[in-house]
């Protein structure tokens, strides 16, 4: 199969457009503008629609109303962007369309900065906008994942009337890969549930996220949460290398995840055991394998592109049965596969801690 | 000859549709409907059908019939 | 006998939240006419906006989406794309459209996005419980500007009609009033043309509609209506601010 | 075998470009690799720097921190940069932009090219960029030249095309500078 | 003491008043519309200014701006409201501009619905906006504590020039109960950070997160990391109420806390030994307190109106030392005393799961 | 000889990150010369726009707070509320001030905000490489308009002093360019208006400037200038729309 | 002790304001209390109900679920509250509006005042919550009479302290009709 | 009599202010600043003080002397 070189964001764009997304909405914002660039190109060729909302805000609202007239579409932006955003991804997950959300992450707090950053974490799998909502949030590993995930987003997305999210960063986005594309496919905006005009329907379709009455409310919560059991039971996905032989487990997902692994081969040259475990989903957490691996007395070391945020999640998971470090990177810069590596000797059994 | 229909149940008794009748023949109920409103009631005779009153209804509260 | 004025199709059965007398109700029926009149009920879909009208789709009998308070204009130009072929028309007050969704009213304006919107101008938040609009009157005692409009330190009324006409995407702009039996004809009819020029593809329609909100004005319902010939049509002057050749004369 | 490269330059230099080109032959060979910019705050001008890895492996981390061979076409950069490099390594650097190396590195293969004066010889004063390639492939031999001209078309967008031979020209120039 | 009776919102309005805030920008959103129409009543009284943002997430700007300028300033919204400034509170938090941000939630996701929630925990707390910050986060157990934070939350956002936010609830700003006024505070606007034109300074004043060169970013935020773990050291609070010699310890705050001291008083009269543990700063989270009362023996019961976010500080700092039970009401509804009661009998030595 | 033309005071030393030939260095020179004339530095607080010219702070020793993408004029109010007595401007561009800040330019000026803004109209997404701009002209290619901006589908630019201008709150109001000496000295004077316009309290001020952006236009610095003259100014007509009658006679 | 009061009924017939009272008198005699509002979708009109606790501790939930007290001012509000009503509480009910009482309480005790003619009798139709409130306080003592009255001085805007007097007045007729 | 100076680390060599030169006497230089571009240079004689150059000038590279 032909392999091309392709930008991590142009093969989220084009892994879109293959999964059949025809509708992109979306503002500028740097490091992730080869998305919208490379949209504005590729659609009009496939018969769909691109265009460059007045903010994010709108660009938001944009993909609310084409998820919700069923359309498989597309919206992607970074840190400050995706902040503007959260209103809307609130209704959107409140009303439940599907949608595929792309955030290449950069530092911040605040304008931050252009690097990369695995700040947004927290923001993506709990805090977020306001009230009780869960995305579906893959992290792609390298190109071939770009376009790979974001096909299972669309479908996802669909599948759950849930909006997905990509969480990627900067590195990830603007990094050039050799990728294997999938046939392109082709999908109708036909949901039954969604707003198209009656056309014939006895009862109108609604799409809302409103319950002024408190039952209501709660009704929609309800069902919410009873969907996202689903999707914790169904949905986590990580890539375990060498976990079960492994005294020390990094576990890191992205960016890091990489210069891990790069730090990792040295280990292993070196004869140390030394395993890597990458979610890729990061909501739903795959915390079962974790506890399980903690189960088995491993430790495990976290490293991670923020002040801590993955990390909270490793604790949880595996919750005081095994030992667990950290190693963040504050936003703007990446670890050196250097400082992973000397950190992991350091944790490893003839390493100061021990 | 003209006639105009109420739905007493709709009427928030909020006095628009008197206001504007030409012929001044509506008013409101002593009565009172199940949301707590006094509803508006024809009070005399002579309705031209101009439809006056259905078409200030906020509630969509009155038919006419001509 | 005929019936002469009847029930509109395009309304379901349900009562409104409305307080009594508030003329969204009627700016509600006038919309359900419109929609009659060019038979369009299956294929219209309507966007509801955060603002009294927030319930819209249990009044409407359409497919309709709620918006985010002041977004309709984005949520329907969405969906307008994605199906270029329905009618796509957004429920808007001055606080959703003039103050939070200036932003989104512009462009989509700007874009000769193919939508209609129909536009509530009633001085205040309705829904919030009567705080000071964009379009709050100088003078104009609201929650939040309890000594009155200042416009020294909060600046001057929004003419929305005024400023999109200034744009070159709109196809087709008007104010109209609802305060009596006759002006509620005449905004029957930009209703109507509003959405007409929708189905002819010529681009984004709006109609401001002055409204009253009785309840946060204080007044009582026949009241308010005389307070939006008196106070508001003065600073809000009717008329047709933007329409292709062919219309220019209507009697709107 | 994984063998890492930074090219640095200035802005408008075309490093991006050649490191695109390396990666791109890299994967014409079958190999793994990645291509990773980073850019200074200017808007345009200021320097810029890529990264590139090729590897029989799945690549691990796309930058680069102490790489196998670094192409730096200014002084800013071979500053910058070249204390990193790898021992064995090697450095192609731009002479006609850099009268003295800053630093003794007599472990690393070190090389500098006129690339200025030699691409307006060639004509066209925007090719120094592949004449440094061409030496630092005649040094390093990392990706056959072969790969790195099938590359080109890929690489450049159609419009320029046309420039394809002229760069290939450049290429071998600077290939033949290290045979030489 | 005069006492006044005053609604949770009006105590927040005049609290602020009271410590000196002459400032406040912010947009009407249910439930918190009694803040800005007070203010806008008030402010003019002592001098200050009231001004209704054309929306949130000016209002927040606005507020970055006043605040920078060395102002006490104010903002309040709730749910959706909050859920826009989030960009803006990134900022604020990267430039390191004090203010004070109430967010009176209500129900959601999306636009939900006007009831209490306790489901925007996360968002205050961890995720939100993008990139690592914290705000200070109080949340008040009454009436005289939405006074009384108010005051101590301008004097720490001054302190550690850091935003600090109010999360409180639909029910607690509602309702009214009596409270004693503090005395009326004025201060000036004068910060020497802050922009006030340079009046002679040599070196302008810069209020400002960019850190556009990677280093600068890294800088800036080991100087917030550094802030936020002086403010963890210094600034976790809550209220013990029999945690010593409980059996169980009811965890909750806000209006759970209010619902849970009825269930617990009715508990006490049956002589069962039920505490209170109410965290008053949700960030920082008081976790060493619950870690020994952990480490004592004893067992928790998180009560929230979510789908669980305050358990998972409780989890993460009791750490399996102890069992940690949960009752969460979803979006739109209140627990009931006696859902309460019910669920701390159940969990009692003579309940069901003993 | 005398120095006739110095680095004026109010500009610190720094570099700038422009690229070469970029306008944004002229414009930048105006509004100090505006603020050394007016001799105001010590009381100047600008507003950083985030934009090719988010740096300005850098450049200007003055005072400075960054503002988010859009929200200079929310900022500007904040501070102007606290400082009643400082001159406040914010330096914004077109995607920043039209695009995402378009409610909040629009509210500014509606309030009679006592404030100066300079707003930079280059036709495109200067910092982010090259994206449309809502005043990106009708055809102009961009990264995000590639086949050339169709106004049937994206619709029309906008002309921001025009709909500025439908407003109640602003005392001055100019399109002012600079591609060539004599413009430029026009520019500065309506620069300097528009800051004095501030001082005397009169209310909100906009001096809008054509700019250059030849690296995403992709042409030479000259033939950027020879664009803005040829194709910017046909679209985006020069003058003064608004202003107190004291100065309607400027030859701005 | 604790007590616990909901007042219900339409819109705009002053449930929120007699509730506020309650909570006022009874902070006057030094008592703990919360006052706590809900209301239903409608904008104006529809039902409303407001939450009062009265007690010598501090208050737990301000909601009430089970109260000890209801005056319900329209059928609705006494069809969804009167079930809840603690055994030996006491429920007040507007009888103008309520012909039949949906169910049987025998534990508690159930008083019926027709409070809009007896408002009407007082020249003001606006006040049968007054006199419901005054029969309440008759039967419950939760409060005293004069606590309510000096409240009414800080719970109503000034513009409206000319109507104290007839407030008072129906005040007393609904305690003189439980008492009588 | 006028004169220019040249502040040439500051040059971009964007030739803005040679095309404006009515006396056509600025031109590139040769050499690069450490920035890496050609700065101007004044070519010839007869300045005649106009800040034509100054004015256009982006970088506030040139003053002017008369
Ligand atoms: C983001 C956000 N901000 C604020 C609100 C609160 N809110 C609801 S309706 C409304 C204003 C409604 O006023 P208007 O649009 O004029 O409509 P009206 O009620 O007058 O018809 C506001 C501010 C909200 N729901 N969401
Ligand atoms: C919320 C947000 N959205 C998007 C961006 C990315 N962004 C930075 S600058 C810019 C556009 C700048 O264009 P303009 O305002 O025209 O200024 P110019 O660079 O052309 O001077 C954008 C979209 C951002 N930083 N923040
Ligand atoms: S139709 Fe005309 S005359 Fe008849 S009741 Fe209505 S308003 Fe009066
Ligand atoms: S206008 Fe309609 S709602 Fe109002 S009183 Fe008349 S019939 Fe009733
Ligand atoms: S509050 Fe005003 S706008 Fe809203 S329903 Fe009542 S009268 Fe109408
Ligand atoms: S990108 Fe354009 S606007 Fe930005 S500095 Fe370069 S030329 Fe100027
Ligand atoms: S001052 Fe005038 S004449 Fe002299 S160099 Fe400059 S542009 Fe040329
Ligand atoms: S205009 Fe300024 S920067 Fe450009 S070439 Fe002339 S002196 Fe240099
Ligand atoms: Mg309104
Ligand atoms: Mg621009």
């Amino acid at each position: 199969m032909e392999r091309v070189m392709m930008k991590g964001n142009e093969a989220l764009a084009e892994g879109a457009i293959r999964a059949g997304c025809r509708f992109f909405f979306g503002y500028p914002i740097t490091p992730q503008n080869e998305i919208p660039e490379y949209m504005a190109r590729r659609l009009p060729e496939v018969g769909g629609v691109f265009l460059q909302a007045e903010s994010e805000v709108s660009a938001i609202n944009m993909v609310y109303g084409a998820g919700g007239a069923g359309a498989r579409v597309l919206t992607s932006s970074s840190g400050p962007g995706i902040s503007l955003k959260l209103e809307g991804i609130s209704y959107i997950a409140g009303a439940q369309v599907p949608c595929v959300i792309v955030n290449v992450a950069r530092g911040g707090p605040g304008l931050g900065g252009l690097t990369p950053s695995q700040a947004d974490y927290f923001q993506a799998t709990k805090g977020g906008g306001h009230g009780d909502y869960r995305l579906l949030v893959y992290a792609p590993g390298n190109a071939q994942e770009m376009v790979d995930l974001m096909g299972l987003a669309f479908d996802k997305a669909e599948e759950y009337r849930n909006p997905v999210m990509i969480l990627t960063d900067a590195i990830m986005g603007q990094m050039m890969e050799p990728v294997v594309l999938p046939p392109l496919r082709t999908v109708t905006a036909e949901q039954p549930w969604a707003t198209t005009g009656k056309q014939g329907r006895k009862k109108p379709n609604l799409i809302n996220s409103l319950g002024i009455v408190g039952e209501e409310l709660e009704r929609i919560n309800i069902e919410l949460q009873a969907k996202y059991d689903r999707m914790a039971a169904a949905e986590a996905r990580y890539e375990a290398d060498g976990t079960a032989e492994a005294d020390l487990i990094v576990v890191a997902y992205g960016t890091s995840s990489r210069v891990a692994r790069s730090a990792i081969a040295r280990l292993r040259q070196e004869g140390k055991k030394v395993g890597l475990f990458r979610p890729v989903t990061l909501w739903p957490f795959p915390q079962a394998v974790l506890a399980s691996l903690a189960a088995d007395g491993k430790r495990f070391l976290v490293v991670e592109m923020s002040a801590g945020q993955l990390v909270e999640d490793v604790i949880l998971a595996v919750n005081d049965r095994a030992k667990v470090s950290f190693f963040g990177k504050l936003n703007g810069t990446v670890p050196t596969v250097r400082e992973v590596y000397d950190r992991i000797r350091s944790l490893l059994p003839e390493g100061g801690e021990g | 000859m003209a006639k105009i229909t109420i739905d007493e149940e709709r009427c928030k008794g909020c006095e628009l549709c008197i206001s504007v009748c030409p012929k001044k023949i509506l008013g409101l109920a002593e009565r009172i409907n199940s949301q707590g409103y006094h509803f508006v009631e024809t009070k005399g005779e002579g309705c031209i059908g101009c439809a006056f009153c259905a078409r200030i209804c906020p509630d969509v509260v009155i038919e006419v019939y001509k | 006998m005929k019936k002469i004025f009847a029930y509109p199709r395009a309304l379901t059965q349900k009562r409104t939240h409305y307080c009594p007398g508030c003329t969204h109700g009627i700016i509600h029926r006038l919309v359900a006419e419109a929609i009659d009149d060019l038979d369009i009920q299956e294929r219209t879909i309507g966007i509801a906006p955060v603002g009294c009208a927030v319930l819209a789709y249990d009044y409407f009998d359409l497919d309709f989406q709620e918006a985010a308070h002041g977004r309709a204009p984005a949520v329907a130009t969405g969906i307008k794309r994605v199906h270029p072929e329905a009618i796509v028309f957004s429920y808007q007050g001055d606080g959703d459209l003039a103050s939070i969704g200036m932003a989104e009213i512009i462009h989509a304006a700007a874009r000769g996005e193919k939508i209609t919107v129909i536009f509530v101008n009633n001085t205040v938040y309705g829904m919030t419980g009567g705080q000071m609009a964009p379009t709050t009157l100088p003078g104009q005692k609201t929650t939040t500007s309890p000594y009155g409009r200042d416009t020294a330190t909060v600046g001057y009324p929004i003419r929305v009609c005024e400023l999109l006409a200034t744009l070159d995407g709109p196809a087709y702009l008007a104010r109209v009033s609802v305060h009596d039996p006759a002006h509620i004809v005449r905004a029957g009819k930009a209703i109507r043309q509003a959405f007409a020029m929708q189905m002819a593809g010529k681009g984004f329609s709006l109609v401001e509609v002055l409204s009253s909100c009785p309840t946060n004005w204080g007044m009582t319902p026949v009241q308010a209506l005389s307070w939006i010939k008196e106070k508001m049509i003065p600073y809000y002057p009717l008329g047709v601010f933007r329409a292709p050749e062919e219309v220019t004369g209507d009697d709107v | 075998m994984t063998y890492e490269i930074i090219c640095a330059g200035f802005g408008g230099q075309g490093v991006m470009l050649i490191g695109q080109l390396l990666a791109y032959g890299g994967m014409l060979e079958g190999k793994e690799v990645t291509w990773f910019p980073s850019y200074g705050p200017e808007m345009r001008g200021g320097t810029a720097n890529c990264s590139v890895v090729v590897s029989d492996q799945p690549v691990g981390s796309p930058v680069v921190a102490e790489p196998d061979g670094l192409i730096a076409l200014n002084g800013p950069s071979l500053m910058r940069f070249m204390g990193s490099v790898k021992p064995g390594g090697v450095i192609v650097y731009n002479a006609s932009l850099i009268n003295e190396v800053p630093e003794d590195r007599p472990e690393v293969r070190l090389f500098g090219i006129a690339a200025n004066e030699l691409a307006e010889k060639l004509g066209n004063d925007k090719v120094g960029n592949m004449i440094a390639l061409g030496a630092f492939l005649g040094l390093s031999k990392v990706v056959g030249l072969a790969s790195i001209e099938a590359a080109l078309k890929e690489v450049l967008p159609e419009r320029r095309h046309h420039l394809i031979p002229l760069n290939i020209s450049a290429l071998h120039k600077g290939w033949a500078l290290v045979e030489g």
